[in-house]
């Protein structure tokens, strides 16, 4: 078995389990405590509450514009993250061919060049972001161990995966262990930190908007 | 709490867990740390200081909840990850909790994974309140009075009652009171009996104006709730259901909430979750029905043009979702809008909501918040700033005066009253406006 | 390859090469080839052709063990001798149950004189992976087991050639569940200079060239951590990949016949082995450099690596994985859901029911 | 031969050229020969042809038939001299470019000429009518 057949055998299988039954622990946990009816008199119908949830799913996405200035920073650069994030996990090639092989869906790819790039301005945007945590008084004062963990984990299959691309440091074969490994790591402790909020924003933002729906608030 | 409890952190603890149910438990566990809700906060944005972040205001909370009811508790407790709350730590969040939050929901707005912060400041506030922690000076001891008395005042039932007939006979104003059956039933402001009276008279005035039939209710009328911006949950469910059960023994359909933030957000939103089951009756704010009888021709006003600008209370239009009303009364009014910089459901609070008017040492912290406040009203070189919220009026009007401003601070509610087109019998001799009004003397208000 | 098993003795090559027409520019020239595909400098080629000449004729003695006889076939090349088949006019192949006419006693008689003879300086040439199960009974050579002629042969050999994935790795009889406990001759035999040349079967010119070297310097060529002579198993297939173009720009074949496939683009989603296989077809290629797997259309399986075979289906990428199937997924989330429920479950045993304002 | 070349083209001949002009220095100066083994460097087709016709052709074009055929032909550089053998099947397997006074394949083996000797003394009976003194 070599190191590469593990990662893509035994280990996927393994943090694939784990990252599922963490996050419905997770998120069983959370929706089944006890719920309080709401009694209030609703200024909107059930109907335009589920509308208003999904709607607070895509505007929070973008600040309002009179907080835009002062968030202006953090956001470009969580958006440079998360698009840049994207656009390697959906148009690199090897990644269509793992969720090709999962779900049989399948698109075309954009070219390697593309997704390296993409990598950079990605890992370049991460390392603001690091230098901001570390940085500014708010974020010193939140950030947890969690944080740094999982900025970790997202910078570690990254950058395993532009050294990949570029195939010198090490045979293929290593490379792309390392790789997988990193992303096994995340998918590990996806459930228990930060990364979960892959699954709680939509939860989050829709519960906000369905409530504040309710009240007619704004969102 | 006449008495601390024993173990306070105790009490804390049991108080958050039972406040928490998924919305709270999805919120606790989605924060990032991105720092963003900081940035929405008048009180970091103006001290630059990082302990005023919304989201580190709920740590307590937050590591009860890790401890006891999260998914991972076994865990959390097995290692050691959330410490037992502990009451120095109480303490020690006592001024984050209430004197820098006026849960005014700016953090809410902003926060891109959808926390409702300011409902968890709330919630924790009962924890405090539990805890015997809720700051004493003003706003733990009107809750406590409140609690025992209805009132945050002490004002008993008779002399609610001897009052409006004052006002009444003041502003000649037919007075409804404790009728067998009325319509509509409003409701009072503690602060209005105490620094504004002219706005009862105005309520009166509008609603004989409407032709509708009305009452107050002195078995249940003071709507303020100091209670709930004090986090004593079970005094907060006191005044609220003895208001319910005032405006069921009127047979009320209306309950009107007056010029009040949170008395709108505590009846619109949350008694009918204490009382169990949909109230018999609709809740509105005054401005929400002024607005409807605009629209339906009922309320007939004359113009009143003037240079002004309107201060929105957060609980009304960014949590309370009535930013339009306001906007309808004045245009029918005529006046001359000039909307502030950030007005409307982005509004910046005016630093005296969510009960920290009621914390002495609060009064710095208050001051630096109502400072943008201030900053945005001289921006639109209005001459008068209407609001519909006696918090917000009274903060406004010391703000003011601190300010040296020439501009005066205007209800929106008595400014209605002062220009209704009189359908009321002719020869009657028209009364002093009412905007001038001071409480009168010696009538054993406080 | 002439059954000379008695040249005269000690006749040097270059006068054994004269004899038979082939001067000493035939040499050179010979050298010059071999030098260049043995990745050494071109000013080693008459250094090479001068030891050549001077030196003996290299006996080697090619034990098969549990093999196919694949790797023969491919290093005979009867198909056309090409110049670098002029090695075995420099070996001695003193042993090789399929070429010598002798055979059973005979022939055990032939190898023991051939051993004794060239004690300490013969190359022990194996093909085929070596049973270890029960005793190695599981392939035998007159009644006696590859893992006893293995030890006792080795012992004498100045150093040892494991041809073909068999003999270095296992190869196929290794692959799972493995029921003859098929092993390589580096599991079994240390302490004595072993040369992988692994392939299924290797590339012919890789045995010529290790030969050459160990000819003309004395030793082995350089070796990699698994023992393969680097010169040849340095870079993978894939580095050295014509179509490494259409890998950078994603230009993929989705299927064996599609658009793409006829264009040549890269095999990579077809399954290729190339980026994780070390060997040289892609630069030698095959049949005296007609084409490699790839070139004809095929993706690489990877059949010089250690446990090809085990590596999953010869058609699932390498960025692959082999996922957890949906009935595993649905357990793991049911575990999930008790978990989630039991500590909801807890959590709602602390909270007093009374009623509450909000949800 | 590979169909693309990471650099363009006239740059690597560029880079060659350069090399040779090295090693001919070597030649001239010390008396010391040198090759380049084109097969070994990942050159395209049309580099090569490229080299070729920079390089242009000298005085001398010797083939020899040996273990296939090889063409040894001296470029217009002297001392440069362009080798390209191939097997009896006519493949390329080996093209260097030889720096040197004179190719070390061209040059006569003194083995050779022993054997080659002896060789002509049996075929002529060792020259009765010579015999030396």
């Amino acid at each position: 078995m070599t190191l590469l057949a593990f990662a893509r055998g035994p280990a996927m299988q393994a943090a694939t389990l784990i990252m599922i039954a963490g996050m419905f622990w997770r998120l069983a946990g959370i929706l089944l405590l006890r719920r309080k009816t709401a009694h209030a008199a609703a200024r909107t119908p059930f109907l335009l509450r589920l509308a208003g949830g999904a709607k607070t799913i895509v505007t929070r996405t973008v600040p309002r514009k009179n907080f835009w200035p002062r968030v202006a920073s953090g956001v470009s650069l969580g958006w440079v993250l998360h698009i840049g994030l994207f656009v390697i996990l959906f148009a690199g090639a090897p990644h269509i061919l793992v969720i090709h092989q999962i779900t049989g869906l399948s698109w075309p790819n954009l070219p390697k060049g593309v997704i390296v790039i993409a990598s950079a301005l990605t890992l370049a945007a991460l390392v603001a972001l690091l230098a901001r945590r570390l940085t500014h008084p708010v974020l010193r004062l939140l950030s947890n161990t969690d944080d740094y963990l999982s900025w970790l984990l997202v910078f570690l299959p990254i950058s395993t995966g532009i050294l990949l691309s570029g195939e010198t440091v090490a045979g293929y074969g290593t490379l792309l262990a390392l790789h997988i490994f990193s992303v096994e790591a995340l998918m590990i402790w996806l459930p228990f930190g930060k990364l979960m909020h892959v699954a709680l924003v939509f939860a989050g933002r829709g519960m906000m908007g369905f409530n504040f729906a309710r009240k007619g608030a704004a969102t | 709490m006449s008495t601390p409890p024993a173990d306070p952190a105790a009490n804390a603890m049991r108080s958050f867990i039972s406040d928490i149910g998924p919305t709270i438990s999805l919120a606790l566990e989605s924060c990032v740390h991105c720092g963003q809700c900081a940035e929405a906060c008048q009180y970091y944005v103006q001290t630059g200081d990082a302990r005023y972040t919304p989201i580190h205001k709920i740590e307590p909370l937050k590591q009860v909840y890790h401890r006891e009811v999260g998914p991972f508790a076994f865990a959390y407790k097995f290692f050691g990850l959330a410490p037992k709350l502990t009451t120095e730590k109480l303490t020690e969040w006592q001024d984050l909790i209430y004197d820098s939050c006026n849960m005014c929901g700016r953090c809410s707005l902003i926060c891109p994974m959808g926390i409702d912060i300011a409902d968890l400041v709330e919630q924790s506030r009962h924890g405090m309140y539990a805890a015997g922690l809720a700051p004493q000076d003003f706003l733990g001891a009107l809750a406590e009075k409140e609690h025992a008395s209805g009132s945050p005042f002490g004002l008993t039932s008779v002399q609610f009652r001897d009052l409006l007939h004052d006002i009444g006979a003041k502003h000649n104003v037919t007075m409804h009171v404790d009728e067998p059956q009325a319509d509509i039933v409003p409701t009072v402001s503690s602060i209005d009996v105490k620094t504004y009276p002219g706005s009862m008279a105005a309520i009166a005035k509008i609603l004989n104006h409407i032709g509708a039939s009305w009452s107050f209710r002195t078995d249940g009328f003071d709507a303020d709730n100091v209670s709930l911006t004090a986090g004593d949950r079970d005094g907060q469910n006191v005044i609220t259901q003895s208001i319910v059960k005032a405006a069921i023994a009127g047979g009320a359909t209306t309950l009107v909430m007056p010029e009040c933030g949170h008395a709108f957000t505590e009846m619109r939103w949350e008694a009918a979750n204490a009382y169990g089951k949909d109230l018999p009756f609709r809740v509105v704010q005054i401005t929400e029905l002024i607005a409807e009888h605009i629209a339906s021709g009922k309320i007939q006003v004359n113009k009143a043009p003037q240079n002004a600008t309107y201060h929105d209370a957060c609980q009304l239009s960014r949590r309370g979702g009535a930013t339009a009303a306001p906007r309808v009364i004045l245009a029918a009014l005529g006046v001359a809008l000039h909307e502030m910089e950030d007005s409307g459901d982005a509004g910046w609070c005016c630093g005296g909501g969510g009960g920290t008017a009621l914390i002495k040492r609060a009064q710095p912290l208050r001051d630096k918040a109502f400072a943008i406040k201030q900053k945005q009203v001289e921006a639109t070189g209005a001459d008068i700033v209407y609001t519909s919220c006696s918090g917000c009026r009274q903060t406004l009007d010391h703000g003011g005066k601190a300010a040296g401003w020439n501009k005066t601070v205007g209800s929106l509610l008595e400014l209605v009253a002062d220009n209704l087109i009189p359908p009321s019998p002719p020869g009657l001799p028209q009364p002093a406006p009412l905007t001038s009004l001071k409480a009168p003397a010696g009538s054993g208000i406080i | 390859m002439s059954d000379q098993t008695a040249a005269p003795d000690q006749e040097n090559l270059g006068a054994m090469l004269a004899r038979r027409g082939f001067g000493r520019r035939s040499l050179l020239k010979f050298a010059i080839v071999m030098t260049s595909s043995l990745a050494l400098p071109p000013s080693l080629a008459p250094v090479m052709a001068d030891n050549l000449a001077k030196a003996k004729r290299q006996s080697v003695i090619w034990l098969s063990f549990q093999e196919c006889t694949g790797c023969l076939e491919t290093l005979l090349r009867s198909s056309a001798p090409t110049i670098d088949s002029l090695i075995f006019d420099f070996i001695s192949l003193d042993y090789q149950e399929s070429l010598m006419a002798s055979a059973g006693a005979a022939a055990e008689h032939t190898l023991r004189q051939a051993v004794a003879a060239n004690k300490g300086e013969y190359l022990l040439a194996i093909d085929g992976s070596v049973p270890v199960k029960d005793g190695g009974v599981y392939s035998l050579t007159g009644g006696r087991s590859n893992v006893s002629m293995l030890e006792e042969f080795a012992g004498s050999a100045k150093a040892i050639l494991a041809i073909g994935t068999c003999a270095a790795y296992g190869g196929i009889p290794k692959a799972h569940p493995n029921p003859t406990g098929a092993v390589g001759v580096e599991d079994i035999i240390s302490g004595k200079p072993i040369v992988n040349i692994p392939g299924c079967p290797p590339v012919p010119e890789v045995l010529s060239g290790v030969l050459v070297y160990f000819v003309s310097f004395g030793k082995l060529p350089d070796l990699d951590d698994r023992k393969r002579p680097l010169a040849y198993f340095g870079t993978t297939i894939h580095d050295q990949c014509y179509r490494r173009p259409f890998y950078d720009q994603g230009k993929f074949a989705k299927s064996f016949d599609d658009e793409g496939a006829r264009q040549g683009w890269c095999l990579f989603e077809l399954g290729c082995k190339g980026p994780t296989t070390h060997n040289a077809c892609a630069s030698l290629k095959w049949n005296n450099g007609t084409s490699f797997p790839i070139e004809s259309g095929h993706g690489c399986i990877g059949c010089s690596e250690p446990d090809f075979w085990d590596q999953g289906s010869f058609y699932t990428s390498l960025a692959g994985s082999s996922a957890t199937g949906w009935r595993n997924a649905g357990i793991a989330a049911a575990v999930g859901l008790a978990g989630g429920a039991a500590a909801a479950l807890s959590a709602r045993s602390k909270t007093p029911t009374i009623p509450e304002d909000k949800s | 031969m590979r169909d693309f070349n990471f650099l363009a083209d006239d740059t690597l001949v560029d880079a060659l050229l350069a090399e040779i002009a090295g090693l001919m220095e070597n030649l001239a100066a010390r008396n010391i020969s040198g090759s380049i083994d084109l097969l070994g460097l990942p050159l395209s087709a049309a580099c090569l042809a490229l080299l070729e016709q920079r390089l242009g052709t000298g005085e001398i074009t010797a083939t020899l038939t040996a273990a296939g055929s090889s063409e040894i032909r001296e470029t217009s550089f002297s001392g440069v001299w362009w080798s390209s053998h191939a097997d009896e099947t006519g493949r390329i397997v080996a093209m260097l470019i030889d720096v040197a006074l004179v190719p070390e394949i061209l040059k006569a083996n003194t083995d050779d000429v022993r054997l080659s000797h002896r060789r002509l003394l049996d075929a002529t009976g060792s020259f009765p009518h010579r015999r030396s003194a």
